[in-house]
């Protein structure tokens, strides 16, 4: 693996008001890592992604992708230069069927608009059945295939989770942004999402992973960064990380509130 | 453009203006509450505005306002104010019952909500414009022909109120010009009043913010909606009041365009904002008279749309932004 | 599927009957018999005549006198005829956009020989086309664009003066016997009002006026027309529109201090004028029809009030003419179209708002125009005026 | 019901397009037929007609608008309007253009003032597009009453009917049928000249519209499955998410904006121009939310349930004109019952049956049994 860093978060700073959501956070990730980005709760990991993925606008700081800078750059434009994610919350479209729901994925490195769909140019259909070829891989890949026509509401929720992934997939990105994907999963279900995880990168992406499973966050990441209250409080490979003492006493405490 | 003429009539155009949008401000509190705790566009409050202008019409009819003076013809006054708000009320509270409860218990799409509201309009407005042929129904037609008859087109109470006008440093300001603008800004801030701080008004709030924690919170969402109809309701009573005394005349069809006008007000001021409400009524007659001043009466509510659009263009959610609605996510 | 095959039976059915299919004349019977008074006639004549305008929607308010005007000569020709003639409604809602279809089926109905309407110009020009083509005669008792007659339908006949003639008319009497040097013109944007008072301005010349202001048809609220009136210092008002917003109109004007003479014309002269009540008292309505001091029209008024228990409103004496003319013609015996349209062309008798005759285009040929004051809540005759 | 279409869907393919052939050839045929009780009494049959086709090809527009991308358009028949107008203004008031010339600059123009309405004010959220919307629509009305270059309330007469085939006469006659007590006959004294725009006979104009519905059909189930139906039922269901997923959502909005004004336009001038003749009443509010009533009716974003919907809209009222004054009554009433009885409109979009046959298809192709259980769905 090559060390490049293919995303470098520097000194950003996002204020709410006269609230200071991030301060000052830089950190860097490297092409075909798993990152993990944790922190107690309200510490700023999704607003950090938000921030990644164009949702919110820096106050200061600069993220640069691929050695190019993501200011100004409009939120559907990051996704196509290669970041994708999914949602804490899960937002899929409730009633579009699964497969539709990774088609609208892929179509973002699509091109052809109306009129080419209108009149079915030979580069729209390729790009349909381009399209349709990867979403379908995609679902089976997730282990959705069976599913790939149940509306995406009739699905059950862990696999609306992994819909969300195949969705974020679909888009081609380099980089694949997860937040709290084993949010609501029982232990059997995070093992299974760990192995997931893992064919992920092995299919050459790189992830950066909010989690608040510390075991899960433990077993798959190759290095973590950890945030409390907007600030980066510690960085490195996941064993330094659960020595490190300034992690121990941001997690100490409020660790039973965060399980919700 | 006539700026000699707008310049030296300003103050005398901009009082009228004053005092037609203080009606739409009233009509647009329906809508505005509406909106808040259900973000559904009750579109047929315009009716419950108009059934609102017949009860003043016939309560002054029926208790002889015409021959009426003084002492007497203000208190006639005073019933048809009552009865105009009882109307409007009883109206809101029937289409909160038939058109939208069914509807908001089975969660159906808001747009739908609209359509049975669309046809609500319809058919209130119908059942005034056919009221000669309702009463043929149960034989009363010819008892009731006063007040039946003339279904389809004006009905009027011209003549009855002989307000005192006085010429102020050259232009004339009437007195129920006054009173209207008077009224309208006293009931609104008795209704924001309540809304801040009685409890049924934190209800309102509260169930505008989040229904599902308001609910959980113990506050009666049915309640809370029922109430926010019979608010709207009575507001719509006194604008039905004032815009009689003011306009004298009133027909089944009267609420459509004042309607379309009144949520205009409210998307103006902010959509569920009652001091929105308030500012947006007050701007857009203003807005209006000025325009007719200036371009000619004709370009009236092309002026009142082009305003809308220009300042939703810079202030995205109006001019008070909403505060009885959600936060966007 | 069951439909289909049924049909082609029927081909051929009807391939082998051959002969019969001469027997076929219309399809229908001839729609709603809506609110006529001449129902259930005789089978052996079944001539018809077709009321077209506005029954329902925005502008019943204004087709309800005209259809009680054509009802009122049908059902008193039919006390005394033979035959009696059925009065069909062809509920236009005022809208250009049902004239199409509606004149298309009037087309298709050959028992209908005449057309009182269309009552309003928009549907008039969507509608005369097709009963040109058709050969329908129709007489209008209120479409008044002076355009309608320039479009070279033989059919095409309308039973009042265009605005051409009632402006001129008003613009002199304001002129002449108002003395008014500077008159303020008003009008509602609709094709009627504008028209008039388009004519009226012209005709007063720049000088003496003294501005223009258009509301529109529907508006309560005319604060901004009345500071400018009262600003303009005019000492008279024309007004070209209708009684419903004339009636608020001459109310506000009259609150916000104006003084001078309010000048209105046909489409305001209307018992629920009189609503605006002791503002309403000096207005001058013109009108082209013949004040009810005649005693055929105050026949006419009486009868009216008889039947449907309200003072004859707004055309309704004009849409009487209108069908009379048709109802002379049955009267004569005459049975179809072709027929119809030589007696409606050549016709020249006296009616209650006229002498009834036409000109090649289809306007009126005499049309004289009377001026009508309120006076103690009442409408009165001033005289002829032009 | 679903049974039915399941079962109808399982022909084989020959079949299914001979029955749609036959559907069209049914729909053609509808005004020579003159079914008894489907015809209008009291109204040209072929003229009503038309304009339910004009109400289908206008909610066809607007589904694209309000049920596929999710925009609330209060004021749609501004477009109709533009359309119309522009029409009008071409084949009569200021040119003398044929029709053909006229449609494409028609369409144009109306494209091109949703592109304007939709620029700036797509950007606020969706109940207050409703009133802009709203407003754009009176806007049109009111600058066309005031205006004395568009007619002003006098309207435009004589706008340019479409160009006949084969002359006056036509290139054939096809006789009506006649029904009388019980037979059924071939009406020779009755007979449609095959294709005459004329005056009389509105079945041609029934014909041209109809032709332009199933066109546009064609072209809607394109858009809709491929990429731009996808973007903008996504931006439907949750604007950030699919702006997150790449969805340009905004150009794919106006896009949609653009494409409901284009079929919108074409409506307008199709129908000038079997008017013949335009005036601002025929663009009040009031159609906008007639338009928008089809489309919820009818269920919006299923393109056969919104047709249903314009079909109804536009039909009942004429057909049942007995009800006379108490049209608008009723119909109020029927919009009420429908919101509370069938709050999804009369053909909500579900592919559940779709859906159930694809999915039996997969497990064939993954588990490799044998579908038996097809009966079931």
């Amino acid at each position: 693996m090559p060390d490049t860093p293919i995303l470098e978060v520097d000194q950003l700073t996002l204020r709410f008001g006269g609230l200071t959501a991030l301060d000052n956070v830089s950190f860097d990730i490297k092409e075909g890592e798993i990152l993990g980005l944790i922190g107690p709760n309200g510490a700023g990991k999704t607003t950090c992604f938000n921030a990644i993925t164009g949702v919110y606008k820096p106050t200061s700081g600069t993220i640069r992708f691929n050695g190019e800078s993501l200011a100004g750059k409009k939120r559907f434009e990051i996704t196509q230069a290669g970041i994708a994610r999914t949602f804490q919350n899960i937002r899929l479209f409730p009633t579009m069927t699964a497969l539709e729901n990774v088609l609208v994925g892929a179509d973002a490195q699509h091109t052809t608009g109306m009129f080419s769909a209108l009149f079915r140019l030979p580069k729209h259909r390729r790009e349909e059945a381009a399209g349709h070829d990867r979403a379908m891989e995609l679902l089976r890949f997730m282990g959705l295939a069976k599913q790939a026509d149940e509306l995406a509401a009739n699905l059950s929720y862990g696999d609306q989770r992994r819909l969300e992934i195949a969705r974020a997939m679909a888009t081609q990105p380099k980089l694949i942004c997860l937040d709290e994907p084993a949010a609501g999963f029982n232990p059997q279900e995070k093992r299974i999402l760990m192995d997931l995880i893992r064919k992920v990168r092995d299919r050459g992406f790189t992830v950066l992973l909010i989690e608040h499973d510390m075991r899960l966050v433990m077993g798959v990441t190759d290095r973590i960064v950890v945030l409390e209250f907007g600030k980066k409080i510690a960085e490195g490979a996941p064993a330094e990380i659960r020595d490190n003492p300034a992690v121990i006493a941001a997690y100490l405490g409020v660790e039973e509130e965060d399980a919700s | 453009m006539n700026f000699e003429f707008f310049f030296n009539n300003l103050p005398g155009l901009t009082l009228s203006g004053l005092a037609f949008g203080a009606i739409y401000a009233l009509i647009a509190l329906g809508y505005t509450m509406v909106y808040g705790v259900l973000q559904l566009i009750n579109f047929a409050h315009s009716e419950v505005f108009m059934y609102g202008t017949f009860a003043m019409l016939w309560t002054v009819m029926a208790l002889g306002g015409a021959d009426a003076n003084g002492v007497e013809l203000i208190a006639i006054l005073l019933a048809s104010l009552l009865a105009a708000m009882a109307m409007s009320a009883v109206i809101a509270l029937v289409l909160e019952r038939v058109a939208y409860r069914p509807l908001i218990k089975r969660n159906a799409p808001r747009l739908i909500a609209l359509i049975s509201a669309i046809g609500a309009s319809f058919v209130l407005a119908e059942l005034m414009g056919l009221r000669d042929r309702v009463a043929g129904w149960v034989g009363l037609d010819d008892d009731l022909s006063d007040y039946v008859g003339k279904a389809r087109i004006n009905n009027s109470i011209a003549g009855v109120v002989d307000a005192p006008r006085w010429e102020v440093a050259g232009i004339i300001v009437s007195s129920i010009d006054l009173l209207v603008i008077f009224s309208a800004v006293a009931m609104m801030v008795v209704v924001d009043q309540f809304v801040r701080r009685s409890k049924l008004g934190k209800g309102i709030r509260a169930t505008a913010q989040d229904p599902e924690t308001a609910s959980m919170m113990g506050v009666n969402p049915t309640r809370t909606i029922q109430m926010t109809f019979l608010i709207g309701g009575l507001m719509a009573g006194v604008a039905a009041f004032l815009y009689m005394l003011k306009i004298e005349t009133t027909k089944f069809d009267v609420g459509f365009l004042l309607g379309v006008k009144a949520f205009t007000a409210a998307v103006l001021g902010g959509i569920g904002n009652l001091r929105g409400a308030l500012l947006g009524g007050l701007v857009l007659g203003v807005a209006e008279i000025w325009g007719s001043a200036l371009l000619g009466t004709e370009w009236r509510h092309v002026v009142a749309f082009v305003l809308l659009v220009v300042i939703l263009l810079f202030r995205p959610t109006g001019l008070l932004g909403e505060s009885l609605g959600k936060a966007r996510a | 599927m069951i439909r289909s095959s049924k049909s082609w039976q029927a081909v051929a059915v009807a391939a082998v009957a051959g002969l019969v299919l001469t027997a076929c004349g219309t399809t229908e019977d001839g729609g709603d018999e809506g609110g006529s008074g001449g129902g259930g006639g005789e089978a052996a004549c079944d001539l018809k005549l077709a009321f077209f305008g506005p029954e329902t929607g925005p502008a019943a308010g204004l087709g309800k006198p005209i259809i009680q005007g054509a009802e009122l000569a049908v059902s008193q020709y039919n006390e005394d005829a033979d035959c009696e003639v059925e009065l069909v409604n062809y509920d236009s809602q005022g809208s250009p956009d049902e004239a199409p279809a509606l004149a298309t089926e009037i087309a298709g109905d050959e028992s209908i020989i005449g057309v009182v309407g269309p009552a309003f110009s928009g549907e008039s020009a969507a509608a005369g086309p097709i009963f040109a083509e058709a050969g329908v005669p129709t007489v209008s008792p209120s479409a008044t664009n002076p355009a309608l007659s320039e479009n070279g339908w033989d059919t095409f006949h309308r039973a009042l003066g265009n605005d051409a003639t009632q402006g001129p008319a008003a613009a002199a009497y304001i002129k002449d016997t108002l003395q008014a040097k500077s008159t303020y013109v008003i009008d509602d944007a609709s094709e009627y009002g504008a028209g008039l008072a388009g004519i009226v301005e012209e005709d007063l010349g720049a000088d003496a006026v003294a501005g223009s202001d258009t509301i529109q048809v529907g508006d309560t609220d005319f604060a901004a027309t009345v500071s400018k009136v009262v600003d303009s210092e005019a000492d008279a008002v024309f007004f070209g529109g209708y009684y419903a917003e004339a009636t608020i109109l001459i109310g506000q004007l009259r609150q916000g201090g104006f003084e001078g003479t309010f000048v209105v014309a046909d489409g305001v002269k209307d018992p629920a004028y009189l609503d605006a009540g002791d503002a309403a008292e000096g207005t001058i309505i013109t009108c082209p029809c013949i004040p009810d001091t005649d005693p055929a029209v105050a026949d006419f008024a009486s009868a009216y009030e008889e039947e449907f228990g309200e003072a004859p409103g707004t055309y309704a004496a004009e849409a009487y003419d209108a069908a009379t003319i048709f109802l002379d013609g049955i009267g004569d015996g005459i049975g179809d179209r072709e027929a119809m349209l030589e007696h409606v062309n050549g016709y020249d008798e006296a009616g209650i708002t006229k002498q009834l005759s036409f000109d090649e285009t289809g306007e009126p040929a005499d049309v004289k125009v009377y001026a009508y004051k309120v006076e103690g809540g009442e409408i009165v005759s001033e005289g002829e005026i032009g | 019901m679903s049974k039915l279409k399941l079962s109808l869907s399982k022909l084989p393919k020959p079949v299914k397009i001979a029955m749609w052939v036959l559907l069209a050839i049914l729909a053609y045929a509808l005004p020579l037929l003159e079914p008894p009780f489907i015809t209008t009494p009291g109204v040209d049959f072929g003229g009503v007609l038309f304009v339910v086709t004009m109400y289908m090809l206008v909610a066809l527009g607007l589904n694209i608008v309000v049920g596929y991308a999710g925009l609330l358009d209060l004021g749609y028949v501004g477009f109709y309007a533009v359309g119309a107008y522009t029409a009008a203004i071409l084949t009569s008031f200021h040119a003398n253009w044929p029709l053909l010339f006229a449609l494409p600059i028609a369409v144009l123009a109306s494209t091109i003032s949703g592109v304007l309405l939709g620029a700036p004010t797509l950007r606020v959220r969706g109940d207050y597009l409703a009133i802009v919307t709203l407003g754009f629509g009176e806007i049109i009305r009111l600058v066309a009453v005031n205006t004395e270059w568009l007619g002003e309330r006098k309207g435009i007469s004589n706008v340019a009917r479409p160009p006949s085939v084969g002359g006056t006469e036509g290139l054939f006659e096809i006789p009506h049928l006649y029904w009388g007590d019980g037979t059924v006959l071939i009406d020779t004294q009755d007979t449609t000249k095959f294709l005459v725009f004329g005056v009389l006979d509105q079945i041609p104009y029934y014909w041209l519209g109809l032709t332009v519905v199933i066109i546009m059909l064609f072209a809607d189930y394109l858009i809709k499955n491929s990429r731009v139906g996808r973007a903008w039922e996504a931006t439907r269901e949750d604007e950030d998410a699919a702006e997150l997923m790449g969805v340009p959502t905004f150009r794919f909005k106006l896009l949609a904006f653009a494409t409901g004004a284009f079929i919108g336009g074409l409506a307008g001038a199709l129908y000038a121009s079997r008017q013949n003749f335009i005036n601002p009443d025929s663009f009040l509010l009031l159609f906008s939310i007639l338009f928008l009533a089809a489309v919820v009716v009818g269920g919006q974003g299923n393109r056969w349930g919104v047709l249903v919907g314009a079909t109804l809209v536009a039909y009942l009222p004429q057909r049942f004109r007995e009800f006379d004054d108490f049209r608008v009554l009723v119909f109020g009433l029927a919009l009420v019952a429908l919101a509370i009885l069938r709050p999804e409109g009369l053909f909500p979009p579900r592919r559940t049956v779709r859906a159930k046959q694809l999915e039996q298809e997969l497990e064939e192709l993954e588990v490799g049994t044998d579908g038996e259980e097809k009966a079931h769905a």
